[in-house]
């Protein structure tokens, strides 16, 4: 595909309580765009977490990002340690940047 | 003579929703506001009634009684260990559940006072609000000591337990309705905190039911012990807090209100502080019994239950 | 002599904000939360006129009037099928919408007789709770009979209709109100459930208008033919309706409720229903004709026409 | 002779709720809800008030002071820009959210008046509704004027500040009250839309405490300028409303409300408009500074001092 | 990328009322984690679904679920024929799963 | 892995504000199928979007959509352009589509 850049596509899901070293970890790896779902439930290790239920108040956050190979690099190192204590799940793919007017990756 | 309030028929229909597989939901945010309402009003109503009494007076008496139902985790947990056999955490989560609250019960307490006439001492929502920290500090200790895994960040839990919403808004609402008591302007604002209470816990209720019909399912496979459990013991609290409030000298409403509040067990506030304090502890266990099992009964027979008691110790010396 | 109540004013500006494009929105949960009290509060307040009654002597009367309600969609589906030309499935599916009803226009007439200070029967919410099932059934089958396609799945229609939303709070509301009417405990819950409906039912009908703006620019784009039946439909039912009130011997203002519950037509449960029983039929329709023409016919110019044939029937003999 | 208002301690308590970390969360759909609430609720019930004048009398008066309100951000820009050093499109958004108004503000005002049982002219909520036309347009020109970049789509800015959510509801709220007023059919509205207003307000500010909480850390961080400005500014606009309001011959509470007005800012409708409009402003800063500065200042210490200025005026001539 | 695994990532839209049988039929396959989108709407052979629509009441979610090739092939298998009752919309695409501390594939 | 079509997938995330025109353009490249994501946030060029903030209401969308190669082609081709005046971002991946009763692509 022309005008199109090769990078790395981060999908991370962590309870909702990291949301927030989540975002300063990938602040300090000088990310500068990702996209954050909230609402998001599911099924993992610490059984199933459903934010539609008002008892157990259990939420999931999936947060997607694209970046170039070299900073990929620098996120993997530092989120791959972090994941220990954030829990949840981190899957990296290859994907293809459509060129826009601003740069936020 | 009717014994069966209105107002926990909503309850019924919303547990047989539940049954029958109704497609009615209550929206989450129209749950959480009815419960920032109900906070905020059961606090607020009590605190317009402190107003009346001197505050430095009271304060000892209702201390007392916080203190005083440190004991009921304390009773709970060598049962729910030894006899009923639960794990450590499962058996000091369970204790924090039911040495705490349930603001909804207290509500359908005050409700049958009211529709009886009986007066009742406003410095129990106080009570309330603070009877929550020892059963929880309690629980937890109870959970943790001498377990290894983590240590219990008890920075973390008290923060938790202290700034959580339930004990926020109650204390807030006492608060502001002592001062709206003492100055003489609850007036605009009880056309919303105390004239449509009723009618809020009825929403409320109609959720709870459904909320309990689910859970009633769960705790239903977790064996018959949990379920006797959340009968009996909740009667012998009440007796407990019935005898507590004679002793320190409560009118009959105000006793009935010590046995509801040692008698009823938290949905909310403990399953928040259970899951920072004892992770490992299965919340399904706790929140079954005290949502599907020990609240229906509380509103239905305990709370008559605990009337009669009430009105037994009052009865036996003046 | 006011004929227009302000409360349908809120409907006509929630229209304005639609067609000028404001950015005003309801925001779903207060939409979903309304309806829940709406349904509610109007068959509570029936539930609690009803307790006047001797309940044995009116339940053949208003069961009556529930069967004789199958007849408005079997009126509507020669219309739709072979003068509008519409598909059996998109026939039936409007058929069950007009034969069953809207709450919402139940309420402005009802407020439309309060304004008036008319007295009417309380147990017409139960005839409306009732009137969806002769209806959704009916409509279905006229929908499905003969077609080929899948079966329809009529244990799973009969669930989705008995255990809808609105039947469900429709009925629960009558039976707490009945109950409470007899108990004499109405107090407390009428302060929500009486005083503040038409606060409510104001805020509903902004809503509605917004959704109403919506679908009436849908619908005509399918032409002028649904739009003239939604408009004469309703009156040729709201005059049967009349007319049956008037032969069963409800008052005045009985009589002119049973013509609204005839002449209105549903844009909740039979949605529901119909997406469930007759998936080929297309939604657009049902909805855009009975949302975005026949219920603001119905609350402006529908609702006085009923008013004047009950008056007409009740002055022709005594 | 209590100078704080029940109402407003729900405020601190937000604040309070924000500073310790509390979990305490307000559902949005309910803060929107509250919104809607509020708005329609303070039209209508200044709108009862109007259908006691004759319209035609008060509506040159009223422009009047609308008219006029377009000084304050001409008065605001110059000292934000050449003495606060802000840049143009900051120092315009600014002045756009000063210039504009804060409903909340108003009826903590019509509340402290209420408190005292003093009265006001109904059509200064038409005033306000109307005010925020001159400010965000007055605004939205000292903002682009000579700037480069982007031409202002002054149809969409104009369709935004004129279909926008705030004013279209207080418009609303008016007309329907006024109309209610003169048929005299206010009596089931103003169940929910004056009886209710109190409580209503009391939940908002709740939830206000907690948003000024988080903008508050924002604004410090922008210097000790922009502070002073949100409290400076809005008593040197609060004299001027006071002195234009005797001017005009308006009571003394319409004097205090018009001060209100002319003092308070806006943190809704302006930020929507400014976004639209002054893209390249930074919102944080406006925002910060109306509703973490001056929102808080103006409902504990401007509305008392707005009070005895609209007293100090009227006490020097008859 | 070092310390990541190669998997399979699935992405599955179905209407919400499609779910719990769509969990299910994962348990069977005893899919060990996935996350699950609630809220979503699109367009698709049955025309727009928009859960915002209070008076459609139509609402699609998304379930993503990354596991094994083996796995995957499982599920593949059991959710092909499935999708006929399901509707909806089924993708798979290449990833890499970052080791943690928890085994939720 | 068998019955899967090759396909492209794109992830396209824009300010809520943008989804007409968004879908608007997608319905010309004669589009048939696309799930929509809506109360998303995130960081990028213009700063944090945050939906759950109700003084500031930034509020993302992202829009998931599979298609053949030559439909991606045009689609790609109409996006770029348009992407200056919507912002945001466009990720494009390869994926498999498996194959179901209705062909919504
Ligand atoms: N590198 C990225 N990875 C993931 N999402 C992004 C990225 N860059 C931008 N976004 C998303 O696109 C939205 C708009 O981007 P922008 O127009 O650059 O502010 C952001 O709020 C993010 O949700
Ligand atoms: N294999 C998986 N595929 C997709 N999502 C997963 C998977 N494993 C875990 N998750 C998500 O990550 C969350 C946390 O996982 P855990 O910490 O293992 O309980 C779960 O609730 C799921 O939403
Ligand atoms: N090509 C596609 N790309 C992305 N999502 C799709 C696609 N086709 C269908 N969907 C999603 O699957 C849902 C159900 O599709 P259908 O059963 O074909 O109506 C749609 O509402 C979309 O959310
Ligand atoms: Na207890
Ligand atoms: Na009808
Ligand atoms: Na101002």
């Amino acid at each position: 595909m022309n005008n199109t850049i090769a990078m790395k596509r981060f999908e991370i899901v962590v309870g909702i309580e990291q949301l927030e070293k989540l975002t300063e970890l990938l602040d300090r790896c000088s990310v500068r765009g990702y996209t954050v779902l909230k609402n998001a439930g599911g099924l993992g290790s610490l059984g199933i977490r459903d934010p539609g239920d008002v008892m157990m108040e259990l939420e999931n956050v999936m947060v997607v990002l694209a970046c170039k190979e070299d900073q990929a690099q620098r996120v993997l190192d530092e989120i791959r340690p972090a994941l220990k204590k954030l829990g949840g799940m981190c899957l990296i793919s290859e994907c293809q940047w459509v060129e826009g007017p601003a740069v936020s990756y | 003579m009717a014994s069966i309030q209105p107002v926990v028929l909503f309850f019924v229909f919303g547990v047989l929703a539940g049954v029958i597989k109704s497609d009615l939901k209550i929206p989450e945010a129209l749950y959480k506001s009815l419960s920032i309402f109900l906070l905020i009003a059961i606090g607020f109503k009590g605190g317009v009634s402190m107003a009346k009494y001197e505050i430095m007076e009271v304060l000892p008496v209702a201390l007392s009684m916080v203190v005083l139902s440190a004991l009921i985790p304390l009773t709970a947990y060598p049962i729910l260990r030894y006899l009923g056999k639960f794990t450590q955490a499962d058996a000091g989560a369970i204790s924090a559940h039911y040495g705490s609250v349930s603001a909804v019960t207290f509500a359908v307490g005050v409700a049958f006072l009211a529709a009886k006439d009986e007066p009742s001492e406003g410095y129990m929502v106080l009570i309330m609000a603070l009877m929550e920290i020892p059963a929880l500090v309690t629980g937890t200790i109870l959970a943790r000591a001498g377990a290894g895994g983590e240590k219990t960040q008890w920075g973390k839990l008290m923060h938790e337990i202290l700034t959580g919403t339930s004990l926020y808004l109650l204390v807030m609402g006492v608060i502001i309705g002592y001062y709206a008591g003492m100055v003489k302007l609850v007036s605009p604002l009880d056309k919303m905190f105390m004239d449509l209470f009723m009618g809020v816990l009825a929403f409320f209720l109609l959720e709870m039911g459904l909320l309990a019909a689910a859970r009633l399912k769960v705790v239903a496979a977790k064996g018959v012990f949990i379920i006797s459990f959340g009968v009996l013991f909740p009667m012998l609290m009440g007796a407990f807090g019935a005898y507590l409030g004679w002793i320190f000298g409560l009118s009959e409403g105000g006793t009935m209100l010590l046995a509801v509040l040692y008698a009823s067990c938290s949905y909310i506030a403990a399953p928040a502080a259970m899951r920072l304090a004892v992770p490992d502890a299965d919340p399904a266990l706790s929140l079954g019994a005290s949502l599907g099992v020990t609240f229906p009964f509380n509103i239905f027979i305990g709370v008559p239950i605990y009337w009669e008691m009430a009105h037994w110790f009052h009865s036996i010396a003046v």
